[in-house]
C-alpha cells in the first residue's frame, strides 16, 4: 500500500470544500463569467445542479472498482494506454497545484509585500506543503479538520462585519438578461469543481468507502461549498456593486479592507490573508500529494515519499514557468479556457473510461 | 557524511536561512522610517502636469499622554507638494524632497481641486484604487479652490488637519446638510449605470488677516466624472432626503397659530422609498418619505401640544422637506440633468426590459421624469417642558 | 559518488549493529548464585560485596539456648526502621526464640520455617534463595536474616527512612481541590493513588530499571478502562530501557516518547494524585518512579496542558471562561512578539491610525530594528526568569528590582528600547506562565515565529503556524493522535475542550482514549429539583 | 543563483538517495531520478534565461481552435 492513512468522510468534505473555496476567496473569476452582473450569485446557486451531473462519471467509474483510484482504474481498463491517461492526470494535478501556488505568490506580491520576489513565497509555500505531503494524507486531513472551522468562521465574520456597507438593492433586478446567461454561468461555474478528481483519487483511503457514503460526501461538498460561494458573491456584489466588483483583482480582499466598525474593528485584512494562506496550503498540498501519489502509482512504486521533494521542485518550477504574469494566469482560469479544459478531465476522460468498462464488462456493477 | 539526511536537512535549513538573510530586507521598513500620509490633495497644473500635496504626520510631535513636554509648539504635520506627469509620477517624485518614504494606508481624506474636478476626475483616482497602500475608505472631498490650500490648512482642535477633516465629515449626521462619500462609494456611483456621483465640498473660510478655517459647505455634483456645480446646504439635505440618508438635523418652521417666532423640530429618523413607474411612455418617480421628529425648541410663546397646532407643525415640517427636495430636483434634474439620486437605477431595477432602450438617452429622459413627493412627517415628543408661557 | 556513499552507509550500519550488541550483552544481572548453606561463606560473601560500604550494618547473633544456631542480619543503616528492627526482629530472634523454640526439640531442619512462621512479628517476610536478589533487597532497605545451614535468606520488609511529608505541590496550586501531592517515595505514591481508587481493578505493576540504580518503577492502570494495547506498549517500552540510572521520571520520558525530537512532550507529568486518578479513570496509564514526585501519564494529548484539575472542581461557566483565557494566553505567548514585529515592520497598514501614531512615536529614535529589539528582550527575559528560579529566595527580590527598574524603565527612558516592546514582552512572559505545561515548547516556537516574522512578515508567521500545525497533527502519543480531539476532530469530545461541560453531561470518556469502555456514568443525571408542589413541604 | 539552485537540488538528492540505496529500492530510485532530472533541467533552463514556450499557451491555443471549430460546426 502506498499510503497507509485513512480519512473520514467529514475530513474528505472539509478538504474538498477548502480546496474549492480557495480561488473564490481571491481571484473570484466567476464574477466576470456570464451572466457577469448582479445575477452571478444565482448562477453560483444553480451551479449545484450541473455540478452533480458533471461529477457523476468519475464517481461511477471509481465505484465500479472498489479499492482502486482513478489512475489505477485507467490502468486496469486500458493497460499501457491507461498509463498515458494517468500521466495526463498527473500533469493536470501539477498544473492545478502550480496555478494555485503561483496565485498565492502573486497575491503576496500584489498586496502585502510587493518588493519581495515571487520565488521566495513560492519556495516557502512549497517547503511547508512538502512537509505536509511527506506526513501523508492523514495529517493533511487532520489539518483540514482544524482549518475548515477557522476559514468558515472567518468568512462569516467578514461578511457580517461588512454587511453594514451592503446595499441589498444592488442585487436587483434578478435575471436582468433573462435566464439563459444565468444557466450558462451555472454551467461554467460547475466546471470548477476539480476537487472531485481528488475525491476519486483518495477514495481507497476513505473510511467506509461505500457508495452511499461517497454520494453523500459529494452531496455535502457541493452543498457546503455552494452555500459559502453564494455568501461570498452576495457580499461582494452587495458591497462593491456588480459593475465595480469585476474591476477588482482580489474582490474578497478588497471587501475585507472596507470593514470599519466603530474605528476599532478595521484594517483586519490580515484575517483574509491568514485564512487564504491556509486554504492555499491545503489546496497546494492536496494536488501536490495527488501528483506524487499518481506518479508513484504509474511507476509501480512501494511508497510515494521519495518523489515528494522532486515533485515539489517541479511544482515550483512549473508555477514560474506556466504563467508570464498575473493577467496570463487570470486568462487561464477565466471560463473561456478553463471550462472546456477542466471538463475534459472531470467528465470527458472518466466518461470514456466508464464506457470502456461497461463495454468490456469490467468492474462491479453498481445498482 | 555519517547522517546524510541530517546533512541534507541542514543544507536546506542553511539555504532557508541564507535566503532569509538576503531577502529579509525587501519589504522591511521600520515604523519610524515612514512618512505617514494623513491626507492628500490633487490639483492640475499648467501643461497637464499633476500636482499632489500630502500632509504627513510627525509622530514625534504627537506625544502619547503621560509623557510630558508636549510638542513644543511644533506643528504635528508637514506638508509637501510634488508634481509629475501622472499621479503616480508625482507621488514618486516626493522621494526628491521628503526624507522618508510616503506611507499611504492611513490617509484619511483625498481632496481634489475644483478646476481639476471640472476636467474629469476618474483618471486621477486610478492610482489610488490600484495601489495597494491607500485604502478605499478614505473620504473624497472637492475643494472650493485649490486642494493644496486645504491640505496646508491647520486644524483648530485636532493637531492633524486630516483628522479634523474626517471628524467634520463624520459630524455631518448632526445636520444632514453635508454628504460624506468614501472613495469606494464614489467609485461605485461612478461605475454604476443610471447614477451620477457627488462628493463633499470643502472650503477655507474666514476673511482677512485671521486664521482661515476648514468648513464643509456644499456638495459637489458630477456629471459622469466631471464636476457640474454645487448644491448648497438646503439642497444637500434635499438630496439626503431622497437618498434616505438623513439621520438627524433641525428643521426650522414658523410658529403655527397666533404666536410669532420660530420653532425648531429635531429629526429623529427618516426613510425614503423611490417608486418608479412607466405609464403610457411617461416616466414618473414617486418619492415617499417618512420622517419622525421631536419638538426641539420653540422661540415663540404658546402651547403647541394642542392637537391642531401639533398637526400644523407636522404639516409645516412636511412643507419644508418638500421645499428642500424640490430645490435639489430643480437644480440637478432639470438644470444639469445629472442623476445623483439614482433614478436611473431605480428604473432599471423595476423595468429592466424598458431600461435597455432607455439607458442610451437617459440624460435626455431624466429632466422629463415627473417627480411626485409624498411626505409623512410626524412629531413625537416635546422634551422636558411642554409649553412656553409668555412672561406675565 | 552514490557507490561511495552507499559503502559508507554500510560501514556505519555495521558499526551501529555491533555497538548495540555489545550494549545488550552487558546489561542486567545474570541469574545469580544461590545463597550458600554455610553461614561463614555467606558472611564472607556479604562482607566482600559490601566492602568499603560504611553504611552497612552486619550483626551476628545466636538463636536458642544450648545448641544454638548462628545467624546474622544485614541491613543498610538509615533505610531501616530501627524500632521495628529491635522490637520485632532482633528481640524475637534473640530472646523470644528461646521460649518459642524449645531447646530439646530444636529441629535443625525446621528452624528457619519456625522463625519465619512464628517468631518474626513482621508482616512482610520473604524467603529468597538467590543471593543477588537478597543483596538487592538489602540495598532497597529490607533487612536480610541469614541462618546457618540454610540456602535461603529471610528478607524482612521493615523499611523506614527520612521522607518528606505529603505536601501541596508548588507546581500545581489549586484554590479548590485536594492539596496533597506525590512525594519521593514510591510506596507513599501508590498508596495515595489507591486511596483515591479503591478498586481491585487499579493494577500497579512494578519493575526495576537502571543498571546501577535499580530504581523501582510502577505502572498503574485501571483494568477494563485502559486500552490493553496501550498498557502492553508501555510495558514493552519500559522493558526495553537499559540505562545506568533513573533519577527522575524525565529519564524514562525520553526513552518511551513517540517523538523524541519534538519540542512538545508527548508524555504528560503531574504531581497531584487527584490528577493521576482522573487520568486513570479516563483510560490512561500512569508511570510512577521511585525518588520523584512527578508521575508520568500516557497517552498524553496536547489539550491536556490546557486543562487544570480545578476546572473540574469549580463551576462550569467560570471553568470554560478560564479555559478560553488559557487558549488565548498560549496564542499570545507564542505569537505576540512575532505579531508586534510583523505589524511594526511589514504591515503598518493593519494598525489603527491612533495606535499607529503612538507606536511610531514610541519607536522614534530607537537604534535597533524591531526584530533585534524583540530578540534582545526575549533573551533578557529568559535570563531574568532563569535567575529568578535558581536564586535563593531572599535574593529574588533583587532580581525583580533589577528587571523591572533597569530593564523596564531605564532602557525605555534611555531610548534603547521602545516602551511598546516592553509591554509586548511583559505580556508574552505573563501569558507564558498561564499554560506552564507548554512553556518550554512555547519559548522555542516563539523564537522560530519571531525569526520568520522578522523575515517574511505575516506570511512568515502563517508559514510557521502551518508548520506547527503539521507537526502537531503528525504527532502521536502511544497510538493516540496528539492533537485530538481537534485534529482529527472529534466533535463529541469538544465538550471537555472548548467548554467544560457539567459533570452529568460528560457521560462518555474521551473517545480517543476510552473507546472500548466508553460510558462512565449513568446518563441523564441532571439534577431535577422537585416541582413547585413538592417544594411546599420544605417551607412548612 | 545557479549555484544556489545546484545546492538545493543537491540537498534534495542527498536527502533521499542514501535511504533509497540502503533499502535497495531501485525502482523508487529510478523514479526519483527521472522526476529530479526533469525538475532540475527545467529550472536550470529557466534560470539561464532560455526561452521555453509555456504549455499554457499551447492549451489556450488548442482550446480556442476547438471553440472555433465548435462554433463553426454549429
Amino acid at each position: 500500500m502506498l499510503e497507509g492513512g485513512k480519512i473520514t468522510p467529514r475530513q474528505a468534505i472539509f478538504i474538498l470544500v477548502i480546496s474549492r473555496l480557495t480561488i473564490p476567496l481571491t481571484a473570484l473569476p466567476d464574477l466576470s463569467a456570464p451572466p457577469a452582473n448582479q445575477d452571478v450569485w444565482l448562477a453560483g446557486l444553480l451551479a449545484a445542479v450541473p455540478t452533480m451531473v458533471i461529477i457523476t462519471p468519475p464517481l461511477l467509474l471509481v465505484l465500479r472498482f472498489p479499492g482502486h483510484n482513478l489512475i489505477q482504474c485507467s490502468r486496469l481498463l486500458l493497460g499501457r494506454a491507461g498509463a498515458v491517461i494517468g500521466l495526463l492526470y498527473v500533469w493536470f494535478f501539477l498544473q492545478v497545484g502550480a496555478t494555485c501556488l503561483r496565485l498565492s505568490g502573486e497575491y503576496m506580491t500584489s498586496v502585502p509585500m510587493p518588493e519581495t520576489p515571487l520565488s521566495a513565497f513560492l519556495l516557502f509555500m512549497a517547503v511547508i506543503a512538502a512537509s505536509a505531503v511527506r506526513n501523508g494524507l492523514e495529517v493533511m486531513a487532520r489539518m483540514a479538520d482544524i482549518i475548515f472551522p477557522v476559514i468558515a468562521g472567518s468568512i462569516i465574520m467578514v461578511v457580517v462585519l461588512v454587511s453594514k456597507e451592503a446595499d441589498v438593492k444592488a442585487l436587483l433586478p434578478v435575471m436582468e438578461e433573462g435566464l439563459s446567461p444565468v444557466l450558462h454561468g451555472a454551467f461554467t461555474t460547475s466546471s470548477r469543481l476539480v476537487e472531485i478528481l481528488a475525491l476519486v483519487m483518495v477514495l481507497p483511503h476513505l473510511n467506509m468507502a461505500k457508495p452511499g457514503v461517497v454520494w453523500k460526501i459529494m452531496l455535502y461538498t457541493v452543498a457546503v461549498f455552494t452555500a459559502f460561494f453564494v455568501i461570498i458573491i452576495l457580499a461582494v456584489i452587495a458591497v462593491l456593486g456588480p459593475a465595480q466588483a469585476q474591476t477588482y483583482t482580489f474582490p474578497f480582499m478588497s471587501l475585507t479592507r472596507l470593514i470599519s466598525l466603530a474605528d476599532i474593528i478595521e484594517r483586519i485584512e490580515g484575517t483574509h490573508l491568514g485564512i487564504w494562506l491556509m486554504g492555499v496550503f491545503i489546496k497546494v498540498s492536496l494536488y501536490y500529494y495527488l501528483a506524487a501519489l499518481g506518479l508513484s502509482q504509474l511507476m509501480g512504486l512501494k511508497t510515494y515519499r521519495p518523489l515528494v521533494l522532486p515533485v515539489g521542485a517541479l511544482l515550483v518550477v512549473l508555477s514560474i514557468w506556466l504563467f508570464d504574469s498575473l493577467p496570463a494566469l487570470y486568462r487561464i482560469i477565466q471560463y473561456q479556457i478553463w471550462t472546456p479544459y477542466a471538463l475534459v478531465f472531470i467528465s470527458g476522460i472518466p466518461l470514456f473510461l466508464l464506457v470502456v468498462a461497461m463495454v468490456t464488462k469490467k468492474g462491479v456493477k453498481q445498482p | 557524511m555519517k547522517y546524510p539526511k541530517l546533512v541534507a536537512a541542514m543544507v536546506i535549513g542553511l539555504l532557508v536561512l541564507v535566503s532569509l538573510v538576503i531577502t529579509g530586507c525587501w519589504n522591511r521598513r521600520e515604523i519610524d522610517t515612514l512618512a505617514t500620509v494623513m491626507a492628500a490633495g490633487i490639483d492640475g497644473g499648467p501643461g497637464g502636469r499633476i500636482s499632489v500635496t500630502v500632509q504627513v504626520a510627525k509622530p514625534g510631535e504627537i506625544k502619547p499622554p503621560g509623557q510630558g513636554g508636549g510638542g513644543g509648539g511644533q506643528p504635528a504635520v508637514a506638508v509637501f507638494t510634488s508634481t509629475g506627469a501622472t499621479v503616480f509620477d508625482a507621488v514618486r517624485n516626493f522621494a526628491l524632497q521628503a526624507e522618508r518614504k510616503l506611507f499611504w494606508p492611513h490617509c484619511k481624506a483625498l481632496v481634489i481641486g475644483e478646476e481639476t474636478a471640472r476636467a474629469g476626475i476618474s483618471p486621477l483616482l486610478d492610482f489610488i484604487d490600484r495601489d495597494h497602500e491607500p485604502r478605499e475608505l478614505m473620504w473624497v472631498l472637492i475643494a472650493r479652490g485649490q486642494a493644496k490650500d486645504i491640505i496646508s490648512a491647520e486644524g483648530e482642535l485636532e493637531k492633524i488637519t486630516a483628522e479634523s477633516i474626517e471628524k467634520l465629515v463624520k459630524a455631518r449626521i448632526a445636520t444632514s446638510k453635508v454628504v460624506g462619500i468614501r472613495l469606494y462609494e464614489f467609485r461605485k456611483m461612478l461605475g454604476g449605470t443610471g447614477r451620477d456621483p457627488f462628493a463633499t465640498g470643502i472650503e477655507l473660510v474666514g476673511a482677512g488677516e485671521g486664521k482661515k478655517r476648514l468648513k464643509l459647505t456644499e456638495t459637489a455634483v458630477f456629471r459622469k466624472d466631471r464636476l457640474m456645480g454645487w448644491l448648497d446646504s438646503d439642497e444637500t439635505r434635499g438630496l439626503m432626503w431622497i437618498l434616505g440618508e438623513v439621520r438627524s438635523g433641525i428643521i426650522v418652521v414658523p410658529a403655527p397659530g397666533p404666536a410669532e417666532g420660530k420653532v425648531s423640530l429635531e429629526i429623529i429618523r427618516a426613510s425614503s422609498k423611490l417608486k418608479p413607474e412607466i405609464k403610457d411612455g411617461y416616466l414618473t418617480m414617486t418619492i415617499e418619505i417618512e420622517e419622525e421628529g421631536n419638538l426641539g425648541e420653540q422661540m415663540a410663546f404658546g402651547d403647541f401640544t394642542k392637537p391642531e397646532l401639533w398637526t400644523s407643525l407636522e404639516k409645516r415640517k412636511a412643507e419644508v422637506i418638500e421645499r428642500e427636495i424640490r430645490a435639489v430636483l430643480k437644480k440637478a434634474q432639470e438644470e444639469w440633468a445629472v442623476d445623483i439620486f439614482g433614478f436611473g437605477e431605480a428604473f432599471r431595477r423595476k423595468y429592466p426590459r424598458e431600461w435597455r432602450e432607455m439607458k442610451d438617452n437617459w440624460r435626455d429622459l431624466l429632466p422629463t421624469v415627473a417627480v411626485e413627493v409624498k411626505i409623512t412627517a410626524k412629531l413625537r415628543r416635546v422634551g422636558l417642558i411642554t409649553k412656553y408661557n409668555p412672561p406675565k | 559518488m552514490f557507490g561511495k556513499i552507499a559503502r559508507k552507509i554500510k560501514v556505519y550500519l555495521h558499526k551501529r549493529q555491533a555497538e548495540s550488541q555489545s550494549l545488550s550483552s552487558g546489561s542486567h544481572y545474570p541469574p545469580g548464585k544461590p545463597v550458600s548453606v554455610s553461614l561463614t561463606a555467606n558472611l564472607d560473601r556479604v562482607r566482600a560485596v559490601f566492602s568499603d560500604c560504611a553504611d552497612i550494618v552486619i550483626r551476628e547473633f545466636k538463636i536458642g539456648i544450648g545448641e544454638q544456631v548462628r545467624a546474622f542480619v544485614v541491613f543498610v543503616d538509615g533505610m531501616v526502621d530501627k524500632t521495628l528492627l529491635h522490637q520485632n526482629l532482633l528481640k524475637p530472634l534473640m530472646l523470644d526464640a528461646r521460649i518459642s523454640i524449645p531447646n530439646q526439640g530444636l529441629n535443625r531442619q525446621r528452624v528457619q520455617e519456625m522463625i519465619r512462621d512464628s517468631t518474626l512479628t513482621i508482616a512482610d517476610v520473604k524467603e529468597i534463595a538467590d543471593f543477588d536478589r537478597v543483596m538487592e533487597g538489602v540495598l532497597s532497605g529490607d533487612t536480610a536474616v541469614f541462618i546457618d545451614g540454610y540456602s535461603a535468606a529471610l528478607l524482612a520488609g521493615i523499611r523506614g527512612w527520612e521522607t518528606r511529608g505529603v505536601e501541596q505541590p508548588d507546581t500545581e496550586m489549586v484554590v479548590r481541590g485536594p492539596r496533597e501531592g506525590f512525594t519521593e517515595t514510591l510506596r507513599t505514591n501508590t498508596s495515595l493513588l489507591r486511596r483515591k481508587i479503591k478498586n481491585s481493578n487499579l493494577k500497579i505493576e512494578t519493575m526495576k530499571i537502571g543498571r546501577q540504580t535499580r530504581t523501582d518503577v510502577a505502572v498503574a492502570y485501571l483494568k477494563g478502562v485502559a486500552n490493553d494495547k496501550v498498557v502492553e506498549e508501555v510495558r514493552r517500552r519500559l522493558k526495553d530501557i537499559d540505562i545506568d540510572g533513573v533519577l527522575e521520571s524525565g529519564y524514562l520520558e525520553e526513552y518511551i516518547e513517540d517523538a523524541p525530537f519534538s519540542p512538545f512532550a508527548t508524555v504528560g507529568n503531574t504531581e497531584k494524585p487527584d490528577v493521576v486518578a482522573a487520568k486513570l479513570l479516563e483510560g490512561r496509564v500512569a508511570i510512577l518512579v521511585d525518588g520523584t514526585p512527578f508521575v508520568l501519564t500516557v497517552p498524553c494529548l496536547f489539550i491536556e496542558s490546557f486543562l487544570v484539575a480545578e476546572d473540574y472542581y469549580s463551576r462550569p461557566y467560570y471553568a470554560t471562561l478560564i479555559r478560553w483565557i488559557r487558549f488565548l494566553a498560549f496564542l499570545l505567548t507564542i505569537a505576540s512578539p512575532a505579531a508586534y514585529v510583523t505589524l511594526t515592520t511589514f504591515h503598518q497598514e493593519m494598525i489603527p491610525t491612533p495606535l499607529f501614531l503612538t507606536v511610531a512615536a514610541a519607536r522614534e529614535g530607537i537604534p535597533f530594528p524591531a526584530v533585534v529589539e524583540a530578540l534582545m528582550m526575549g533573551i533578557i527575559f529568559e535570563i531574568l526568569r532563569e535567575a529568578g528560579v535558581r536564586l535563593p529566595r531572599p535574593v529574588g527580590q533583587a532580581i525583580s528590582i533589577v528587571g523591572a527598574l533597569v530593564i523596564g524603565e531605564m532602557a525605555v527612558a534611555a531610548g534603547l528600547i521602545g516602551s511598546s516592546m516592553v509591554i509586548v514582552v511583559a505580556l508574552t512572559a505573563i501569558a507564558g506562565f498561564v499554560v506552564s505545561a507548554q512553556s518550554d515548547a512555547a519559548s522555542i516556537i516563539r523564537l522560530i515565529l519571531l525569526a520568520l516574522a522578522g523575515a517574511m512578515g505575516q506570511f512568515g508567521i502563517m508559514v510557521g503556524l502551518l508548520g506547527l500545525l503539521i507537526h502537531l497533527c503528525s504527532l502521536r502519543s502511544f497510538g493516540v493522535p496528539f492533537f485530538s480531539p481537534l485534529g482529527p476532530l472529534t466533535v463529541q469530545d469538544l465538550k471537555d475542550v472548548l467548554v467544560r461541560a457539567p459533570w452529568w453531561a460528560m457521560v462518555r470518556r474521551p473517545r480517543t482514549l476510552g473507546w472500548h469502555n466508553p460510558v462512565r456514568q449513568t446518563p441523564g443525571q441532571k439534577p431535577d429539583p422537585p416541582a413547585d408542589a413538592a417544594k411546599e413541604q420544605f417551607h412548612e | 543563483m545557479v549555484f544556489l539552485l545546484v545546492v538545493t537540488f543537491g540537498a534534495i538528492a542527498l536527502y533521499e538517495v542514501p535511504g533509497l540505496v540502503r533499502e535497495k529500492l531501485w525502482r523508487e530510485l529510478a523514479a526519483f531520478t527521472s522526476v529530479w532530472l526533469v525538475a532540475f533541467s527545467l529550472s536550470l533552463l529557466l534560470m539561464l534565461g532560455v526561452k521555453l514556450p509555456s504549455p499554457t499557451e499551447g492549451i489556450e491555443y488548442v482550446i480556442k481552435q476547438a471553440a472555433q471549430l465548435w462554433k463553426g460546426g454549429k
